[in-house]
């Protein structure tokens, strides 16, 4: 054992310089991207969602480039912990020499390390993060997910309109930094639109028991239910909201978080009704989203969600920037194009960044029916 | 009325599940004094090979349920044979034991992850028939009814197995005292092994009634409860049955009638362990604890 | 000016492990304390360590009162023990075990040592020298680098005994000193022990051992079920009726 | 040279977590010290963490100041909390202490000066790695010299046996008090200098699972002498990226070699990995002249 562990710490010093060694040599004609997704630890299923859809994207990119221009993935796993997210920019940048770095997957994460990434001059493109303050960290920080400040507001407006809310209950998370935040947006907009707040509730991360909260809710018979929730989360509040004989009538409306297959999977019949607002629109015919949602479906066994959807457009979305600057490792004509990318066509609809490196889209109101997500129409 | 009324009997289900929990974990302190921190993570495997051999192989739940049961309670066995009987003879088996046990958790994070994804799965609709009782006000569920009824057996045949069985009598000797037990002729890593496999299958078997109930099973779902059935069995008295049942309800009632006094749930958690903490200070041994401190 | 025992009662949950012992050791002597097992010995040694509070009844040393000291102030005032079931610091050496015995005879400031002045390393160097010697004292001069469990059972106990003496205590409480030693081993004990109260110390011991307690002690104290049966000379004692039939009634072959 | 600074652009970072988590390991290590268990030294990382931020950010204090300030506002927090609890022995003081940090992370999702679940923002980057380490070898000579002084042998007799100790004269509750609230102050200075390395803090960053942490680099590096925790923390903190440099994929299988290369230490190294480097003894004594000559 005790050469075991000897060993070990010889493995460990060489590895160490083995890395610092073989500082790998840089290709023209190969792109190579660094993926910073949570594959292990609390955000797992998002960022294996993430993975799926980047994946993908690659793939189809090098199958289409034929001897054009290459993308070399490299993909590392934070484990939902900033600490390591940190390890793994230093490791990407610095170490692997990638052109960019796609996400992180939580937004926590991305307030630690995109500091890095901009102090050396590397873009950053996150794909799923959506708190306040991420690309004011600094002119290489971009991202293509709508935050819920952009899809809240909308989402209310049209709720409003077409059902008359007037007095509603918040239900968030308030341990988790996108649930929490999202609901400070939502309380905003309620005020701001004159919709009373009968009340607030609140639950933890990895809770499944919500029907101490939903009892309360009840009883204050609301006109819809504002959640602010990740999806495992919310199908446990929509189905248990339905079993303790919250009405249908009573909406339940949730952000992006919601945006995912596996709301109308877990929470099944009890989902009919839920309205979200969001940054994808699943059932668009747009033709690329359709093609995506074929290729992703045959590929992986089971639909994408808003995370793969949102990863499979970033991947495309640099490599556009790439190709048009012409190059594959110039670090700061990738920016430069990428700050220049307008109206290009993506699943996700005509896709721009806005002055301050934010994704330009429209957000989409959808509602579930007949056990699908559709455009929100009363 | 009907509101309170609603919330005990939401307080009484959870507490329920968290006491099921909290018995396999409580057993294996009761006879080792050991924490085995690597039930939550058995708790996952349980519920989660569940919803495959219901879902994959195409399982009656009535014959998945005892299996993932089985199966649960060989992962004891095997969580036994490779963190736990290797130490045993060691000086610091508290400390390294409940860091292997960390170990072995972390194993079975990875397998859970690996084998079934890090996504939420569930039991297909209609696995069991749920009906929707209304009892004057009160929403009650046959599901829920259901789990209570399998928890209480459950327990009551752990109990009565504990009390009158050869081999139970014997799981109590070992955990009275250990050396009197071997001199007595029980083969002593046997029933240490038995304990271990009855403690698993038992948090196997929470796993499954959870994930019927929530509809959401993942590789992090036993993240949440390890804290919580921490909690109960120091309410209900480290090693003791009967307390870490008690412990469940006061600790489901606890978490919903913070929320039914204060209308509001940011402080549901905080009330819970400041409980707990105050239980600890003034009546270390638990609600139904043995009575005695460690090293008293 | 003795070590007086007075009316000290304890229980613990319904039972009545010690019921108004009453008796007093002279200062300077060795004084016994038998009886058969489940007497209460152990339990008033503990008392009087201020291991365990009393029920009711004080304990007075040197004029003062114990009434509810913690047991590291009784040891401040002098009074060092041993444990029946010998408690060393298993993975300490023995010398270290003695060393950690010194608590209150030594100063050990951390000043100057994190300052790596000279004087700490004199203390240091002084307080090892005391330690070996006893060490020395009790015949283990040559085990100070040895494991404090790899000692075999008598050597334990006269480990404890140097532990207890690093104290400098003008009243030594024994339980059991000579449990499972040799007849040797138990003499050398008996020397030591005498040399102690040469020394002026006062010493309080159990021992089943009876021809060990009656050759050493100038005065015994019988307890049984809790209460004192008598307290007198060792012939005294030996001829005492109730103290046959509480030995012939409940043990046999152990005196 | 070169090399040098390109190594450093690469582990950095790693090197820096490396620091603070041997200096955490270390404030554990302290109340291990006299054999007791505490999971609370994640929550007085975070007291430190939170305080720091705050002097730093609301009330532009220098950097020594905060991390002071957040140091001492731990070791407040910790005598408070170790006057009552340190009665309880082994599991029973592990949960308590558990509660304790269980509510101080409640605390901090729901306070508004703390940022809630967002955390703290707009905390400068400004610990340096040089500032780590020379923290965390004035706190590892500070360990080792303890052990020789008066308080350290009162420690050692309380953890080898707290009864026996309390006979020799060991005021048990005072010292107990003194090793908690030592260990929290260093806790809470570490977890200062954390908050300035990150920019941010939420209080997922020292939630229950990170106080399992701590327990687990020391029981790994062994828990008997100063170095012992810092080189579990090394190890642990630096084994994600070993698995990367020899090639294991990102995902379930990391994490299960993870586990299973701390479960073959434990087993297979009962004093940690300590014991590769010495023939470990409770206390380093030098035993000044050849016996029996």
């Amino acid at each position: 054992m005790k050469r075991f562990s000897r060993f070990l710490l010889w493995a460990t010093g060489c590895a160490i310089f083995v890395a610092v060694a073989v500082s790998p040599a840089i290709s023209a004609d190969k792109i190579k991207m660094g993926f910073v997704f949570s594959m292990t630890g609390g955000a797992a299923s998002y960022g294996v969602s993430q993975k799926e859809g980047a994946q993908l994207a690659v793939d189809q990119i090098n199958a289409a480039a034929g001897s054009g221009m290459q993308v070399t993935p490299i993909f590392e796993d934070d484990a939902s912990v900033p600490q390591q997210g940190t390890n793994v920019y230093n490791k990407l940048i610095n170490g692997d020499k990638v052109a960019v770095v796609i996400g992180p997957t939580l937004s926590n994460t991305a307030k630690i390390t995109n500091p890095i990434a901009q102090q050396i001059g590397v873009t950053v493109l996150g794909v799923s993060n959506t708190a306040g303050g991420i690309t004011e960290i600094g002119d290489y920080i971009f991202r293509n997910s709508l935050t819920e400040a952009v899809v809240i507001p909308n989402t209310i407006r049209v709720a409003k309109e077409k059902l008359g809310l007037k007095k509603v209950v918040l239900f968030y998370g308030n341990d988790d930094a996108f649930t929490k935040s999202g609901a400070d947006v939502f309380r905003k907009v309620l005020q701001a639109e004159g919709i009373q707040i009968l009340g607030e509730q609140t639950f933890a991360k990895g809770d499944r028991d919500f029907s101490p909260q939903l009892t309360q809710i009840k009883s204050q018979s609301p006109d819809a239910i504002i959640c602010s929730a990740l999806v495992e989360e919310a199908s446990g509040i929509v189905s248990q909201a339905r079993q303790l004989g919250i009405a249908k009538n009573v909406r339940i409306v949730g952000g992006n978080g919601f945006n995912s297959p596996a709301l109308i999977k877990n929470a099944g019949e009890a989902a009919e009704g839920v309205i979200v607002g969001a940054a994808w629109n699943f059932s668009s015919t747009n033709p690329l989203n359709v093609k995506f949602v074929d290729d992703y479906t045959k590929k992986y066994n089971h639909p994408p969600d808003q995370f793969a959807a949102q990863a499979f457009a970033g991947v495309f979305i640099v490599y556009q920037a790439a190709k048009s600057a012409g190059t594959a490792d110039n670090r700061k004509a990738i920016r430069d194009a990428m700050l220049k990318i307008k109206g290009i066509d993506t699943l996700l609809g005509k896709f721009s960044f806005t002055e301050g490196r934010d994704a330009d889209h429209s957000p989409v109101v959808q509602e579930v029916k007949n056990g699908k997500f559709s455009v929100f129409v009363k | 009325m009907n509101l309170l009324a609603q919330q005990l009997v939401n307080g009484l289900f959870i507490g329920s599940v968290y006491g099921l929990f909290a018995v396999g974990y409580t057993l294996v302190f009761g006879v080792l004094d050991i924490l085995n921190l690597a039930h939550a993570a058995v708790f996952t495997l349980g519920g989660l090979s569940a919803v495959w051999l219901v879902q994959a192989a195409g399982m009656s739940i009535w014959l998945a349920f005892p299996l993932a049961t089985l199966l649960a309670g060989g992962l004891g066995l095997l969580i036994n044979a490779a963190a736990f009987a290797p130490l045993r003879r060691r000086a610091d088996s508290q400390f390294s034991g409940l860091i292997s046990s960390i170990a072995m958790a972390i194993i079975f994070d990875a397998a859970a992850l690996g084998l079934f994804g890090a996504r939420s799965v569930r039991f297909p609709p209609g696995t069991v028939k749920v009906h929707v009782w209304q009892i004057a006000g009160v929403t009650i569920t046959s599901l829920q009814v259901g789990i209570v009824l399998v928890a209480t057996l459950l327990m009551l045949i752990l109990t009565l197995f504990l009390q009158r069985s050869r081999t139970g009598k014997a799981i109590r000797t070992v955990a009275e005292n250990e050396r009197a037990a071997m001199l007595l002729g029980v083969n002593v890593s046997g029933i240490i092994a038995f304990t271990f496999f009855i403690s698993s299958a038992l948090g196997g078997a929470a796993g499954v009634l959870y994930g019927l109930y929530f509809d959401s099973l993942a590789p992090d779902m036993g993240r949440a409860i390890e804290l919580k059935g921490l909690a109960v069995i120091i309410l209900g008295g480290m090693g003791s049955i009967p307390g870490a049942i008690l412990g469940g309800l006061a600790f489901g009632l606890s978490e919903v009638l913070t929320v039914a006094v204060s209308g509001t749930s940011n402080l549901r958690d905080a009330v819970a362990f400041t409980v707990l903490f105050a239980i600890l200070l003034l009546r270390p041994s638990g609600l139904l604890g043995r009575g005695k401190l460690r090293e008293a | 000016m003795n070590l007086s025992v007075d009316n000290i009662s304890r229980s613990f949950g319904g039972v009545q492990a010690l019921m108004d012992v009453s008796f007093e050791v002279e200062l300077g002597t060795i004084h016994g304390l038998i009886g058969p097992n489940g007497a209460g010995k152990t339990t008033l040694i503990n008392i009087l360590s201020g291991v365990l509070p009393p029920t009711h009844g004080q304990v007075l040393y040197q004029g003062l009162s114990l009434h509810h000291l913690p047991a590291h102030q009784v040891a401040a005032l002098g009074v060092a023990r041993t444990f029946q079931n010998i408690r060393l610091f298993p993975t300490m050496t023995c010398l270290e075990n003695v060393q950690a015995g010194q608590h209150l005879t030594a100063e050990r400031p951390l000043m100057p040592r994190l300052l790596r002045l000279p004087s700490a390393g004199r203390e240091d160097r002084e307080l090892e020298e005391r330690a070996r010697d006893n060490l020395v004292r009790v015949g283990l001069g040559d085990r100070a680098s040895h494991p404090a469990r790899s000692l075999s059972y008598g050597e334990r106990r006269r480990l404890e005994i140097a532990r207890a003496l690093a104290l400098n205590p003008s009243l030594l409480l024994l339980d059991e000193p000579v449990a499972g030693m040799r007849r040797g081993e138990a003499a050398e004990v008996a020397d030591l022990i005498r040399s102690l109260v040469q020394g002026g110390m006062t010493i309080l011991l159990i021992e089943h051992n009876m021809a060990f307690v009656m050759e050493i002690c100038s005065c015994i104290t019988v307890l049984n079920f809790g209460r004192v049966i008598t307290t007198g000379s060792p012939d005294a004692v030996r001829r005492h009726r109730d103290v046959i039939e509480a030995y012939l009634g409940s043990e046999r072959g152990d005196a | 040279m070169e090399q040098l600074a390109q190594f450093y652009a690469v582990y950095g970072s790693v090197i820096n977590f490396i620091g603070i988590n041997a200096l955490l390991a270390l404030s554990l290590n302290f109340t291990l010290a006299a054999g007791m268990l505490s999971l609370g030294n994640a929550a007085f990382a975070g007291i430190g963490g939170y305080t720091a931020g705050i002097l730093t950010v609301h009330l532009k204090a220098p950097l020594i100041v905060s991390l002071c300030g957040g140091s001492l506002m731990a070791g407040v927090v910790g005598l408070l909390l170790g006057m009552p609890v340190l009665r309880l022995k082994g599991v029973f003081l592990a949960m308590a202490t558990l509660a304790f940090g269980e509510v101080v992370r409640i605390a901090a999702v729901n306070l508004d000066i703390t940022g809630g679940a967002e955390g703290l923002t707009g905390i400068p980057n400004i610990t340096r790695t040089w500032m780590i380490f020379l923290a965390l070898a004035l706190a590892a000579y500070f360990m080792a010299t303890l052990r020789r002084s008066r308080i350290g042998w009162g420690l050692i007799s309380i953890r080898e046996d707290e009864t026996a100790a309390a006979c020799l004269g060991v005021d048990i509750t005072y010292y107990k008090v003194v090793a908690f609230t030592i260990g929290a102050m260093v806790a809470g200075f570490a977890g200062a200098m954390y908050a300035h390395l990150n920019y941010l803090i939420t209080p997922r960053d020292f939630g229950f699972f990170i106080a399992v942490d701590l327990l687990v680099y020391n029981i790994v590096g062994g828990t008997r002498i100063w170095y012992g925790p810092i080189l579990g923390a090394a190890l642990l903190t630096a084994l994600p990226e070993i698995l990367r440099g020899v090639g294991v994929a990102a995902g379930p299988v990391r994490l299960a070699v993870n586990g299973v290369i701390l479960l073959l230490v434990i087993l297979f190294l009962p004093n940690g990995l300590a014991s590769l480097f010495t023939r470990l003894r409770p206390v380093a004594v030098k035993t000044g002249r050849a016996e029996r000559t």
